[in-house]
């Protein structure tokens, strides 16, 4: 693999820029498979990515019904943090953060995480309680975090409205430095740069339209373009369309996929140095490199594949932000968009063997799934590479809506995020 | 932001008057305690959740706030049909074989 | 002050009002009717920005929308500031005050431009990928210089002065856009007396008829386009929206629309008038008359400021009379890039050559340049230009009849302006909103809307239809369609008549060769907000960013604030060419809202500050202010938290009333618990399925406590719910459960079980409650009323019917503190006064008033829970060891039955909640405090339960706590230690929740 | 005095004109008759008056039920709206679809007790009906440009067309909810909940701001 740095860059500037490598090759597929990965985003790359590079596991595919990352790691609002409440949830998360510092050298592409830390605001008695509750158990969980209070806060975001005579008060926050964002689309071509390099196939722009299954047994799928491709373990992280997937399974899942809007501005000049999140006024924001204000809230109420979902959930989520701050009244929306996520009765993901046997699903990360991209990634193939669910997973199986084993973080993941 | 038809007032409203429930008809068994976890637990949770038609439970909260029933396309966004508690959908989805 | 390129006359100007404004503190002049860039060209103002990532001096390129660099900082006030203001869609006012967004120290002299020429080379698209990551601890440093370096103007950093209006409207036929074809199809629709609403984002209706010197049935366009508008503004049931864009399409006919309604005289909108209004629109049919943008060339350095499209030149020529430059080239790949030098000629300034990328043309324009004696090279292309801050000079080849490849000799032309035009691509970003995906026509080349489930029409450029008459067809017969589908019956409207010219057919040229390969040309500008060049495009493609969304994504082109408007189409066609696709097969990226940007003030509206969310009140709630109240936001209502008296801090005041309504009497204003009205012969029956507990038996007159759970087995509600008749009870919830519980009980009677005869309403507001509860409430109540309220007579649990006051009452005696408590309901009407009577007659039991905080403090000396802070979703009734509230053996298996009996359920070592004693009493847990059997353990420590309830008793004279605990239960007596961020390790004993009276004695007495 | 024996309880909630008890409407404390002294109804192009202290009763009982609809027409003595969004006015009584199930009625206070006790005499069946007289305020608006400060609060069409005199609706009110019923070309009327009152009302002075407002007392 062609090395990037600064040196490349001004090597190759002589050249014109006319000698760099493709940074992923353009295969067509091997009749067989150790692992085949259904969906190119940035859950399944860093899957793949990790199968060969932590797992020795090299024979590997990723089937990708349009282009790499082109799902919601396209849409997110690259929001990372780990400040979750459970503790399967705290530790898988936090795995997650662990691996995202450091990520840009061990992938040799800059994925741009910046721990600029993040703000999760409380308004009411109940909410400084919860984030008491939080903050408590992340610290004994080994992940930082503080309480502050309302003074604190407008230290650190100073042109925010911390008054008290606005409708719902700032009373106080938990704040978590090393939290922060990434750029979004990096981290999927870093993932896949990486894994094609370890010899990793990455198929785009052919849709599986069948699982094949024989007594029971997953043995590969059937794609549009390219037929039958056998496998061992086919694992699907299929995030907004795996109940499509589950179905080709013969079975359901505990998913329904809704809409998640954002939005940015157009870019200003840096004002906003963190990310700022309120679960009551309902909103969050921070300000990406190139100056735009990235701004979302909550999904949608009704199950849509449309990448797009309503005007009140715009409109509803720009008063909260007006609420937190009335000085960005004259900033301009640029540009809307939505999502499809997959969202599970409990607010956390499926990492889960399945009815069917050799087929795995990675899914239902609702509105959390960037944050964790790492770590999902890392402990899926973990997974995939031995046949049984890593530890970090073992919580988040599919069955746990059966024996009520639920691991409820509406309470940390109120707003989408 | 849909337009919605309330088979209850006879008129198309916005869909700020309203809520979705989810899936529709997802009947509570008569008999909770002859299910086994598994079955319950796909009563309470496992769903359909189709790319396409999908016959979902709507609530005319700042209206009539009656429940009913509407058939849409969950990709268009397509209403294809609304139709009261009870009553059966006339277009559905066909069945994969 | 001078307007060098001003012309003496022309235009839609209006000459004898000059207006003054100011641009990077210099001040200048223009007329009425200027945007703020035709008053800047006409002052001869080339330098209006610096651009993105090279930091090169930019220039007016357009006239319209699609402007990339003309963005400005306005605002003559700090609170008026508006950032990234496009200068050709800003009307110009007296007064305006504008600004570069970036260049240092100067637009003019910028310091940057300098790292920008030497380190341009080294800044290839994704370079940042490349780099920046070693040491991994420097990245904060690299991204403070990236983030300073990025971004266009900068927000107010004070409170906008402005109200945003937000209106609702609904219509038979929105018509986006005012141009020919939209003005027809609007008439067409008026006439035959439709509910029509046309909206166009200029200030003035007439879209390129506005700068055209066609005439429409001998007249000006111009004068067609005023009776137009004058017969549409006599029908009652036209709303025309000049200054309005609509920037979003979203599903089943919902539109936006932006209106700027004060924008235009100045940045702060008048007294009592609103700056700018959100129009939220739905539609019955829509027809799109969005028209066409010009596509510019892409050539060598043809970003130099004095290159323009060769439209845009036209219109500042023709509706501003002003003529940005005094020596013109044309370069275009079609007829229409003609007009540019006949109206440059017309106003006076020397035309130094069309250079026609056709080898042989045949259009009548061609002839008509030829007779004027204009110099028209064919087959050639403009492949550079010369210049920095100005053109100076172009460089022409002649080139291959593909476009692909120069073929001969480099001339050079002086010239300080170059018009180009590359032909049009229809503006079908509305159309694309809703998921429909455009299609290319290889005839117009262009893309146009695509097939929609919306219900949508679309007529004129939009289409590919160029002319003039044939926009108007289409627009009348877009109406007709429009009306048909509406049962209207369609008035004739006249196509008008208009000079035919032949046109020949356009050549498809995306990208001007040069000499030198891409790579090592000069830069070749596609994306010019965005800095994203053809060679960028060609490396990305190379790379592997195959995709045109990885190609967007990785170059940034169409990231800008003009979202690729000009761009767009030239990139997509590079790609295409890059990869030896088609453009069709490399496609679009997704069009999404907005169109141009929005403010968010105007999406907002005035759902902001007072009315961000409303706030509920009770009857008495004056009085709780008068009487010094702190407040507590519960869901939307404001309740009490505590009433300090002067001078008292929270403690003293909690510690008072406490001690008061156990010593003596408190009351609390109880009015915000939901209440929900019952009746119905299965009332009961329906009482016994949504709650945990039994109900068969439950006499009139007799109130019972009930558990609510979801089909889990969680407890969600509580509260007391009263047999007022057989078939009548009242049922209350917690204040923030009213509206859930309401719609629960709705939800299972209308869907499950629609055979059970009962009606459930709201009366929440109707009662106000106010409980009086302590030692001396009997004989407070006793002297408000006739009713025998002996302990004989009115029992524990019972409710009784009463005057109290002298206002019919329903009393309940039911007490969530533990004390003798009489909860005295009231017709809210009423309720103050019964409040006040309570308080002249309470004063010798020196009555005190309490909120929500002692409230909790005394319910938490018996051990009652409260839903949602002692419960969060996750525990059921046995967790809470309220077993006792769980009928088994009720025949319906009533919600939550199953539920709770889950494998996972029924595990022993569940967290259950327990009372917490801390061994030093003088020690209060804080809530959310996490415990910990072994407070010596290691990192991540296996935590136990959290504290939900904690606080100073000052009856007991120490904390008391609660607190969910695994196996909790089954371990009273035994420590858990809470370690806190402070360092500090509590320790706490477990034992029973009810601190205070088990036996229950003072609530019974 | 108290009914305990019958399946359903009812109770005179108006304290007896002895009793000395002022009621209080949720407006009560804005002080409307202060503002009204300084406001001129013709120059503003909305007024506003509070119909406080009326009663509101809520019947509720299925359309498909002729006898008990008969019945309560003739208890009523008036005919119950049944198509969807219609009212009927008779004299003091306001009678308003509000479901297949329910009307929302608006009387006098001091009549409600009446008619609860005929209802509970002459009704035979299910049905219910409930006092929410405290609970319920009327906001009554007119003027030239009641419709435009309208437009700006409910998502519903307000054309004379679709929405013409007599036809009621239940809707979100800005960010509460409003039964709104059109009493004239120019004139409605809110129906809106007690605590959420003094919100709307401020909404309704913000809203109606560019065309002035005044208010009747």
């Amino acid at each position: 693999m062609q090395h990037y740095s600064g040196f490349g860059l001004l090597k190759h500037s002589l050249s014109h820029h006319e000698n760099w490598q493709r940074a992923w090759r353009n295969p067509t597929p091997k009749k067989k498979y150790d692992v085949i990965i259904i969906g190119g985003g940035g859950h399944g790359l860093a899957t793949a990515y990790y199968l060969a590079k932590a797992f020795g596991v090299t024979n590997v595919a990723v089937i990708e019904k349009g282009y790499l990352g082109g799902g919601n790691t396209a849409r997110n609002t690259t929001i990372v943090r780990s400040n979750y409440l459970w503790d399967e949830a705290a530790h898988l998360y936090e795995h997650a953060m662990k691996l995202w510092e450091g990520l840009s050298q061990d992938l040799n592409y800059n994925v741009m995480f910046s721990q600029r830390g993040v703000l999760n605001l409380g308004h009411t008695l109940q909410d400084m309680r919860d984030i008491q509750r939080r903050v408590n158990a992340n610290r004994l969980n080994g992940i930082d975090g503080e309480v502050l209070d309302t003074q604190q806060v407008q230290e650190i975001v100073p042109h925010m409205d911390c008054s008290a005579n606005t409708r719902y008060p700032v009373l106080g926050a938990s704040w978590q430095p090393r939290a922060g964002v990434a750029r979004h689309d990096a981290v999927a071509w870093g993932y896949a740069r990486g894994a094609d390099a370890l010899g990793v196939d990455l198929i785009q722009q052919t849709e599986v339209i069948d699982l094949l299954i024989e007594d029971g047994e997953c043995v590969g799928v059937k794609t549009q373009r390219y037929g039958d491709i056998k496998a061992d373990r086919v694992g699907s992280v299929a995030a907004g369309n795996s109940s499509v997937i589950a179905k080709m399974g013969g079975f359901e899942l505990p998913l329904e996929s809704h809409p998640l809007q954002a939005l940015v501005s157009e870019p200003i000049k840096p004002i906003l140095d963190t990310v700022v999140m309120s679960n009551h006024v309902h909103g969050y924001i921070s300000q990406s490199d190139k100056g735009d204000l990235v701004i979302g809230a909550g999904i949608d109420g009704y199950n849509g594949y449309g990448q797009r979902g309503s005007f009140p959930t715009i409109e509803h989520t720009l008063q909260a932000i007006l609420e937190l701050f009335p000085i960005f009244s004259r900033v301009r929306m640029n540009r809307q968009w939505g999502g499809i996520v997959d969202t599970c009765p409990d607010a956390c993901p499926i990492i889960s063997e399945t009815p069917v046997k050799n087929l795995f699903f990675n899914c239902g990360w609702g509105t959390g799934g960037f944050k964790a991209t790492p770590g999902s990634g890392h402990v899926f193939a973990a997974s995939l590479a031995k046949g049984e669910m890593h530890p970090l997973a073992k919580p988040f199986s599919m069955f746990r809506f059966h024996s009520g084993a639920l691991i409820d973080e509406h309470g940390a993941a109120g707003v989408a995020h | 932001m849909f337009h919605i038809y309330c088979p209850y007032c006879c008129e198309y409203r916005e869909e700020e008057e309203f809520h979705s429930k989810g899936q529709a008809h997802i009947p509570r068994p008569l008999n909770p305690e002859a299910c086994s976890d598994e079955e319950w637990g796909n009563n309470l949770y496992f769903r359909k959740n189709p790319r396409g038609l999908h016959h979902e439970l709507w609530v005319h909260n700042a209206g009539c706030r009656k429940f009913f029933n509407v058939t849409r396309d969950t990709v268009t966004y397509e209403i294809k049909e609304v139709y009261k508690m009870g009553e059966k959908p006339s277009i559905v989805a066909e069945i994969k074989a | 002050m001078s307007q060098k390129n001003r012309l003496p006359s022309g235009g839609r100007i209006n000459r004898s009002k000059p207006l003054s404004f100011a641009y990077n503190g210099k001040h200048f002049q223009g007329f009425e009717g200027d945007t703020l860039a035709s008053a800047m060209l006409a002052n001869g103002i080339d330098v209006v920005g610096r651009s993105f990532k090279y930091s090169r001096p930019r220039g007016i390129v357009a006239a319209g929308a699609e402007e990339p660099n003309a963005i400005m900082q306005l605002g003559a006030t700090e609170a008026t500031q508006i950032p990234n203001v496009r200068a050709t869609q800003q009307e110009l006012y007296e007064g305006l005050v504008s600004g570069a967004v970036n260049g240092w120290p100067s637009v003019d002299t910028d310091v940057m431009g300098l790292v920008g020429k030497v380190g341009g080379t080294m800044m290839p698209p994704g370079f940042y990928y490349k780099t920046f990551m070693f040491p991994q601890s420097m990245w904060g440093t690299y991204e403070k210089f990236i983030r300073k370096a990025a971004g266009l103007g900068r927000s107010s950093l004070e409170h906008d002065p402005d109200t945003y209006e937000k209106v609702n409207q609904f219509c038979d036929v929105l018509v986006v856009g005012a141009g020919p074809a939209g003005l027809a199809a609007a008439l067409t629709a008026a006439r035959a007396g439709a509910r029509v609403i046309l909206a166009d984002e200029q200030s003035e209706f007439g879209g390129s008829l506005l700068s055209s010197k066609e005439t429409l049935d001998g007249e000006p366009a111009a004068a067609w386009v005023k009776n137009t508008v004058v017969e549409l503004t006599s029908y009652r049931d036209v709303l025309l929206l000049p200054r309005a864009t609509v920037n979003g399409y979203h599903d089943h006919n919902f539109l936006t629309i932006h209106e700027r309604c004060t924008d235009h005289i100045a940045d702060s909108a008048p007294l009592g008038q609103a700056r700018q209004r959100l129009h939220r629109v739905r539609a019955k049919w829509v027809v799109l008359a969005t028209g066409a943008h010009e596509r510019p060339l892409v050539f060598g350095n043809n970003d130099v400021p004095g290159s323009m499209l060769a439209s845009a030149v036209s219109t500042y020529i023709n509706r501003y009379g002003v003529v940005p430059g005094s020596e013109l080239v044309v370069m275009t790949t079609n007829d229409g890039g003609y007009q540019a030098a006949f109206d440059w000629l017309a106003a006076g300034r020397k035309v130094v050559a069309i250079v026609d990328t056709r080898q042989n043309p045949q259009g009548e324009c061609v002839a008509k340049a030829v007779g004027l004696g204009l110099r028209v090279i064919t087959g050639a292309a403009v492949i550079e230009v010369f210049g920095t801050k100005r053109v100076s000079g172009v460089a022409v080849a002649p080139i291959s009849d593909d476009g692909s490849r120069v073929t001969g000799a480099v001339s050079r032309l002086s010239a300080d302006t170059v018009a180009s035009s590359g032909g049009w691509s229809p503006v079908v970003h509305l159309a694309g909103h809703t998921g429909s995906r455009p299609i290319w026509r290889e005839d117009i080349l262009g893309f146009v809307p695509g097939e929609t489930v919306e219900k949508r029409l679309t007529a004129g450029a939009i289409n590919g239809e160029y002319t003039t008459a044939g926009a108007i067809a289409q627009g009348i017969d877009a109406g007709r369609k429009a009306l048909a589908e509406l049962g209207k019956k369609p008035i004739d409207v006249n196509v008008p008549a208009t000079v035919h010219v032949e046109l020949d057919s356009p050549m498809a040229l995306f990208h001007v060769p040069h000499t030198k390969r891409t790579a090592q040309a000069p830069k070749q500008f596609v994306d010019l907000q965005n800095d994203v060049t053809a060679a960028g495009i060609e490396l990305a493609c190379r790379e592997g960013y195959e995709s045109i969304e990885h190609v967007k994504r990785y170059t940034a082109l169409g990231f800008g604030t003009d979202q690729g408007k000009l761009g767009n189409i030239n990139g997509m066609a590079i790609t295409a060419n890059a990869l030896g696709k088609s453009i069709p097969e490399t496609g679009t990226t997704i069009f999404r809202p907005n169109y141009t940007p929005v403010t968010f003030g105007a999406i907002v509206g005035r759902d902001r500050g007072e009315l961000f969310d409303p706030k509920r009140y009770t009857a008495m709630h004056a009085w709780h202010v008068e009487h010094g109240a702190k407040f507590e936001d519960v869901g939307q209502w404001k309740r009490p938290w505590y009433f300090p008296k002067p001078g008292e801090s929270m403690q003293q005041a909690l510690d008072r009333e406490c001690l008061a309504t156990r010593t003596s009497v408190g009351i609390l204003d109880a009015s915000t618990l939901g209440k929900i009205d019952i009746q119905g012969k299965d009332a009961r029956e329906f009482l016994g399925r949504v709650y945990t507990n039994a109900w068969a038996k439950l006499a009139v007159g007799k109130c019972r406590y009930g558990l609510m759970c979801g089909e889990d087995g969680m407890v969600f509600d509580d509260g007391v719910t009263s047999c007022l008749g057989e078939n009548h009870f009242i049922m209350t919830t917690t204040t923030g459960g009213a509206a859930r519980v309401y719609e629960w009980l709705e939800l299972y009677h209308q869907t499950e079980w629609p055979e059970l005869e009962v009606y459930f309403n709201t009366v929440t507001d109707h009662w106000s409650t106010m409980t009086i509860s302590g030692p001396n409430s009997r004989k407070l109540l006793a002297e408000l009323t006739d009713a025998d309220v002996s302990a004989e007579n009115f029992g524990y649990m019972d409710w009784r019917e009463m005057k109290v006051a002298g206002v019919p009452a329903r009393v309940f005696r039911i007490s969530f503190t533990g004390e003798l408590s009489f909860e005295i309901n009231v017709q809210a009407n009423f309720g103050l006064h019964v409040w006040e009577k309570l308080f002249e007659q309470g004063a010798k039991y020196d009555l005190t008033p309490y909120g929500t905080e002692t409230m909790h403090i005394l319910r938490a000396e018996k051990g009652f829970i409260i839903a949602g802070q002692d419960t969060d979703g996750s525990v059921h009734p046995y967790d809470l060891g309220m077993g006792w509230a769980v009928a088994q053996q009720k025949p319906f298996s009533f919600i939550g039955k199953r539920g709770m009996a889950r494998e996972d359920c029924v595990r022993e070592d569940r967290k259950q909640l327990v009372g917490l004693k801390t061994s030093d009493p003088s020690v209060v847990l804080p809530e959310g405090a996490q415990g910990v059997f072994d407070p010596g353990a290691p990192i991540p420590m296996p935590m136990v339960g959290h504290i939900t309830s904690s606080y100073w008793s000052a009856n007991l004279g120490r904390s008391i706590a609660m607190g969910l605990v695994k196996g909790g239960l089954s371990r009273m007596g035994e420590k858990v230690y809470y370690p806190l961020a402070d360092g500090r390790v509590i320790e706490a004993e477990i034992c029973s929740p009810v601190f205070l009276d088990p036996k229950g004695e003072r609530q019974n007495v | 005095m108290s009914d305990i024996n019958h399946a359903v309880a009812i109770m005179d909630q108006v304290p007896s004109a002895d009793a000395e008890v002022r009621g209080e409407s949720p407006l009560h404390h804005v002080g409307l008759a202060a503002i009204a002294s300084q406001t001129l109804p013709q120059a503003a192009g909305v007024i506003f008056r509070e119909l406080g202290l009326l009663g509101h009763l809520t019947l509720r009982v299925s359309a498909d039920n002729a006898a008990l609809i008969k019945t309560a027409q003739t208890v009523l003595g008036a005919p119950l709206p049944l198509s969807p969004l219609s009212s009927v006015q008779q004299g003091d009584l306001v009678i308003r679809w509000i479901s297949p199930d329910e009307w929302l009625m608006t009387l006098p206070n001091t009549q409600v007790f009446e008619l609860e006790s005929q209802f509970r005499e002459k009704m035979d069946g299910h049905y219910s009906l409930v006092n929410g007289s405290g609970g319920l305020t009327v906001f009554a608006l007119r003027g030239a440009r009641v419709v435009d400060m309208l437009k700006k609060s409910i998502p519903v069409d307000l054309h004379d067309t679709e929405f013409p005199v007599g036809k009621v609706v239940s809707t979100v009110f800005a960010k509460t909810g409003a039964v709104v019923r059109r009493t004239g070309e120019t004139e409605f009327e809110l129906v809106v909940r007690r605590s959420f009152a003094d919100y709307i009302w401020l909404w309704i002075q913000s809203a109606s701001q560019e065309y002035g407002l005044a208010v009747e007392h």
